[in-house]
C-alpha cells in the first residue's frame, strides 16, 4: 500500500481511473454512470475546460442533482444549450467536435470493436440486446472512445464479437473509408487499463491495479492480449480524488454504490 | 394590413377521433419523442381502437413499443434502440425477437443517426441521405437498405439511408394554437422531422393555447401549423415520460416495467386495467390519483423574455 | 452536483483582435445573415485591416461585400443573390463582374438552397449533399461543382452540391455569454450551419450577457460555446441592417447604395469617410449620431415566459 | 366598359387579376410587392385559409404595417413561426409544402423557364443580374408557380434566354429528372394572361384585358404565341375588389403606385 492509498470501490476505482485519462480535453460525449462521474471529476482535477455533451443534446448542464438519465428535466433547467437531434448528431458529432466519446458495450475485441446488438445469432438472437443507439456514430466521429466496463472476462473480451455493431477504424479502413477518430483507445476495467494508440492497432494492457497479475489480466481475455513492455502499475485513488468524487460529485450516492 | 392574416383552420380533436382518422390497419406510424415527450397516451388509444399490421417507426422503442407489440397491434418495427432506457429489458419485445414462438416480428435495425437521417430524407423529399457511419459495422449486412454512395467529388464511398414517409407521425409537446402550430422547449427531439416526413400528423399537447401565447415567441414554434392535420389537448399524456416544465419523468414506473413485462400474464392484466380497463387519458390520470401527481410535479423556472421589438 | 459544470472559458475580445486572430490573407471567410443581423462591422474591420485576397462566402451578397469588393480586399464570390436587397444594384460588383477592366472577380454562382446544402455538408462533415434543384438549369453547365449522383435505391439521378468549410465564419447575434453560447431570434438564418462548417467562427453581438440570461432560456442558445472561438460585443454592428428587438432596418441608406456605388469615386469617397475615417465601429455608430439611431429604434414587444420546470 | 368597372391602376390591375388565380390555395410562396398584394386580397376573398410563407423563414405573419421586405421587422413580431433556412427551403418548400410559388424574372420563354443570372454570356454579362435567389426551389418544388410581369415585351418574353437560371419541368424532364411541381401554369401581365396545364406544354394566351387584342400579345411576345381556342377576357377589377385592395390590404399606397 502506497501512501495516501484509500479503500474504494470498484465505482469509485474505475471514475478515478477513467478520470485522469481525460486530461486536457475540452469535449466529451458522455453517458449517465461512471462516465458522467468520471467527467465531473476531471472537471474538478485534470479537465479544467471539460464540457460534457449529451446524447439528448444537452450542452453546458448545471443540473441541480445528479441526472438519472440523459434527458433528465434537471440536465435540461439551466443549461447552456439544448440542441435539436439533427445538429448534435449530424453538426456536433459527425461534425468532429467531441474530443472523446464514452460507450459500454455486451462485448468487444481486440481492435475496440462493439456490440451492443445481439448474442447470437442476429435473425434468432439468444439475448436481443438494446441496439446500437448513437454508439456507432460516437465510434465514427469522436477523436477518441474510452470504454469503461465494470466486469472483465471471457464473456465482455471476446475473440471474435457475435456481431460488430459499432466498428473501429480498422474494420472501416478495411471497407475503404476512413473514420475522423482513433476508435477505442482506452479500455479501463477492473483489472487494469487496455490502451491503443491510434487507428488500427490492437489493445495492449499498459497498467494493471494493484495487486492485479498479468496472467489474470490475461485470462479474463478472450483472445491472447498483448502486453506492453513499459507495462505500469495503475496508481490508486488518491484521498483527494476520492473526497472530490464522494463530497461534490455524487454526494448523494447516486451512482457510488 | 390588418386583416391580411389567414384564418386559423380549427384542427382541435378528441384523442379518440385523431387515432380513428389518421391511423389504419396496416398503416406505418411514426411515434417520436427521445425520452421526453413520448406520446403514450395516443399509443394507448391505438391500443384501445385494436389497431392491427401497424409497422412502428421509433428512433427509442421503450414502453409504449412493448405495449403496442403486447396488445398485437405490431407486425414491424423500424427502430434504433430497444430497450426500457437505462431500467431493464422490454419484456414483450424481447419474447417477440428471441422467441420462435408468437407471432413474429419484423425487426429493422438502424443507428440513432441512421434513423434521423431517415426522416431528415423523407422530410427533405431526398431518395436518400449520407451519413458517416456503418462502414465497418454488420448492420448493414442484416439490413439491406442501408446502402453506399460514391462521392463524384473524390474516390470516397458513404453510406446513406433511404428516407422514411410515415403514414402518420404522432408527437407530444408542450403547447399549440388551434391550427396546430406547436411550441416545443426543452428536448426537441426529431419531432418536427418526423412530422415534416409524415403524410399526415397529429399532435398531442398538454395544453391547446391562445393564439397570442403563441405569437409573442414565434421561434418557439418547432412545428408550423401547416405540417399538422390534427391537435389534441392531452394533459399529462406523455406519462410516464415527462414534459419539460408540466411534469417529471416517473422514473418509479420505468423500474417496475421489466418486472410487469418479463410476465406475459402480468403485462396483460396491465393492459386489461390500464389501457382497456380506462374509456381515455382522462381516466388513466384520474385512476392514478392527485396524490400520484402531485409526487411529480415541478415547480417554477421561468425563461427571461426577450423583445421582438414594434415598429414605432 | 454543484461544481461538476464547466469553467466557463472567456473569448472576449475586441473586434480588432478578433479579426486580426482569425481572418488572413488568401483565407476563405464566410460571412452570413440573412437580411437581418447581417456583419457589417466585421466587414469594415476587415476592410480598415487591409486583408487581401479574401474568398468571401455569402448567400446574399449585398452592401457589405460591394464595399469589401470595392476595398479590394476580395478576389472569389460564392452566392446565391448578388443584389441590393430590393433597393437596387451593386455598383462595385457590377463593375467588377461587367467590365474587363480592374481586377477580375471569381464568382462561383448557386442558388439558395445550394448554399444552404453546402453548409449542410460543411457543418456535417459529408463529402456531398443532395438537393432537388438544378435538373434543367444552365448552372451547372458553368459552375462544374455542381454534379449528380444516382440513388442507389430507383433509377434516379439527383443535383449535389460539396461541402464548404470556410477558415473562418462571422456571423452577428443579439446575444452571447462570454463562452460563446449564443442567442438569436427571429430570422435565425443559416448562421448555425455557417459557424459548424468553419475551421474557427467569431461571434459579433449587440451585447454580452450574464451566464444567467442565457441559461434561463437555453432553447434559445442557436450555437453553442464549444463551436465558437471569439465573441466581440459591437452594439449596433449590423446597420444598415437590423437586429431584431434591438434596431430597426436603415432603408434609407439601402436605397442610397445604389447611387453611391454607381460612381466609383463617390464609393471610395464613402469608405474613406466612414470605414478607414472611423477607428472603430463604436466611432462610425458615434458618427452617425444620436438622432439617427432614435429613428430606428424599437418598441416593446416581449415574449411571454416558459416554464423550464424546477425539481422540487 | 362593364357595370361595375372602376377605374384602376396597372398595379391593381395585375395584383387583382393574380388574387383571383388563386382561389383555394392553402399557401402560397411570396415575395414582397405584387405577390403579396395579390395573396393578401385573396386571402379576404377566394382563399379564406391562404397562408403565406416568406422566403426569410416566416409562416403566419402578422403584420402592424405593410412589410418594406421578405425579412422586414413587423412580419417576425406576432408571426406563427419563424422558421430556420434549412428548415424554411428543405422541409417546407423542398418537401413539398407549397401550392402556388410567385416568381419573376427578366427573361421567361415559352415554357415558362425563367432567366434571372445575366444578360448576354454568363461569362462575360451584358449585365449581371441578381441570380437564383430561391427562385429555383420555388421553380422545382411548389406545386404549381404564378409568374407576375408588369411588362409584356420582346426584351422579356423570349424565343430563347440568354441563361436559364430556374427551369420549369420541361427541361428537367429531358435530363431524366420529374421535379414535383408543374412549373410556371400562369403568367398575369398588362396584356392579360398566359396559362399552361402542367408539365411540358406550352403557355398560351388565355385571356386578354378589356380593349387589348390577341395580336397586340403576339407582337409583345417573342416566340410565336399559341392561343387558346376559347380566348376569354379578363373580368376588370370589381369595385369590391378594389375596395379591399385599397382600404385593407395597402391602405398606406405602399405598393399600390
Amino acid at each position: 500500500m502506497s501512501p495516501g492509498h484509500v479503500e474504494c470501490t470498484s465505482s469509485e476505482l474505475l471514475a478515478v481511473v477513467a478520470s485522469r485519462e481525460l486530461r486536457a480535453r475540452r469535449t466529451v460525449f458522455a453517458g449517465i454512470g461512471l462516465p458522467t462521474l468520471a467527467a465531473s471529476l476531471a472537471h474538478l482535477t485534470v479537465a479544467p475546460e471539460l464540457e460534457i455533451v449529451y446524447e439528448s443534446g444537452v450542452c453546458g448542464a448545471h443540473p441541480s442533482q445528479l441526472p438519472e438519465t440523459i434527458a433528465d428535466a434537471v440536465l435540461i433547467t439551466g443549461a447552456e444549450a439544448v440542441l435539436p437531434m439533427p445538429v448534435l448528431f449530424g453538426y456536433v458529432l459527425q461534425g468532429g467536435h467531441i474530443d472523446v466519446g464514452f460507450l459500454g458495450a455486451a462485448q468487444i475485441d481486440r481492435f475496440g470493436n462493439l456490440n451492443s446488438s445481439v448474442i447470437g445469432d442476429w435473425h434468432a438472437p439468444k439475448v436481443r440486446l438494446p441496439g446500437p443507439g448513437g454508439a456507432m456514430e460516437v465510434m465514427a466521429s469522436a477523436r477518441e472512445v474510452f470504454v469503461v466496463m465494470r466486469r472483465h472476462d471471457r464473456r465482455s473480451f471476446v475473440d471474435e464479437l457475435d456481431f460488430c455493431t459499432s466498428p473501429g477504424p480498422h474494420r472501416a479502413l478495411a471497407e475503404g473509408v476512413r473514420p475522423l477518430g482513433a476508435g477505442v483507445t482506452r479500455v479501463v476495467t477492473e483489472l487494469g487499463i487496455l490502451a491503443s494508440s491510434g487507428q488500427g492497432d490492437e489493445l495492449r494492457l499498459v497498467a494493471v491495479h494493484p495487486g492485479v497479475t498479468v496472467e489474470q489480466a490475461r485470462e479474463a481475455t478472450g483472445w491472447d492480449l498483448a502486453v506492453a513492455p513499459d507495462l505500469g502499475t495503475v496508481q490508486p485513488p488518491t484521498a483527494a480524488e476520492l473526497r472530490l468524487l464522494r463530497d461534490e460529485v455524487d454526494p448523494g450516492r447516486v451512482y457510488l454504490r | 394590413m390588418p386583416r391580411s392574416a389567414p384564418a386559423q383552420p380549427d384542427k382541435t380533436m378528441t384523442m379518440r377521433e385523431a387515432i380513428a382518422a389518421h391511423v389504419h390497419d396496416g398503416g406505418t406510424v411514426s411515434l417520436e419523442g427521445f425520452t421526453h415527450l413520448i406520446p403514450t397516451a395516443a399509443g394507448h388509444e391505438i391500443i384501445r381502437q385494436g389497431r392491427r399490421g401497424l409497422t412502428i417507426v421509433r428512433m427509442t422503442a421503450d414502453i409504449v413499443v412493448d405495449q403496442l407489440l403486447a396488445a398485437g397491434c405490431v407486425t414491424k418495427l423500424v427502430s434504433s434502440f430497444v430497450g426500457n432506457s437505462s431500467a431493464g429489458s422490454l419484456g414483450e419485445l424481447r419474447r417477440r425477437i428471441e422467441s420462435a414462438e408468437g407471432e413474429p416480428l419484423e425487426f429493422e435495425e438502424y443507428s440513432h443517426y441512421g434513423m434521423i437521417c431517415r426522416y431528415l430524407a423523407g422530410a427533405q423529399r431526398l431518395p436518400f441521405y449520407p451519413l458517416r457511419s456503418y462502414a465497418g459495422s454488420d448492420l448493414p449486412s442484416v439490413n439491406p437498405a442501408i446502402r453506399t454512395v460514391t462521392s463524384p467529388y473524390a474516390d470516397e464511398r458513404v453510406h446513406v439511408v433511404p428516407p422514411v414517409n410515415p403514414d402518420v407521425t404522432i408527437v407530444h409537446a408542450q403547447r399549440a394554437d388551434r391550427a396546430g402550430n406547436t411550441q416545443i422547449w426543452g428536448l426537441t427531439g426529431i419531432q418536427a422531422e418526423a412530422v415534416f416526413a409524415a403524410r399526415r400528423a397529429v399532435v398531442v399537447v398538454e395544453e391547446i393555447v391562445a393564439d397570442e401565447v403563441v405569437r409573442s415567441d414565434p421561434n418557439r414554434t418547432v412545428i408550423p401549423a401547416h405540417a399538422v392535420d390534427a391537435v389534441v389537448e392531452c394533459p399529462r399524456g406523455a406519462h410516464p415520460s415527462f414534459a419539460q416544465g408540466y411534469y417529471d419523468r416517473d422514473n418509479a414506473f420505468y423500474r417496475s416495467w421489466s418486472a410487469i413485462s418479463r410476465d406475459p400474464d402480468r403485462l396483460q392484466a396491465w393492459l386489461a386495467d390500464w389501457v382497456h380497463g380506462t374509456a381515455d387519458h382522462a381516466e388513466y390520470v384520474a385512476k392514478l390519483g392527485p396524490e400520484f401527481w402531485a409526487r411529480l410535479e415541478v415547480g417554477e423556472a421561468l425563461s427571461l423574455p426577450v423583445n421582438y421589438g414594434r415598429r414605432l
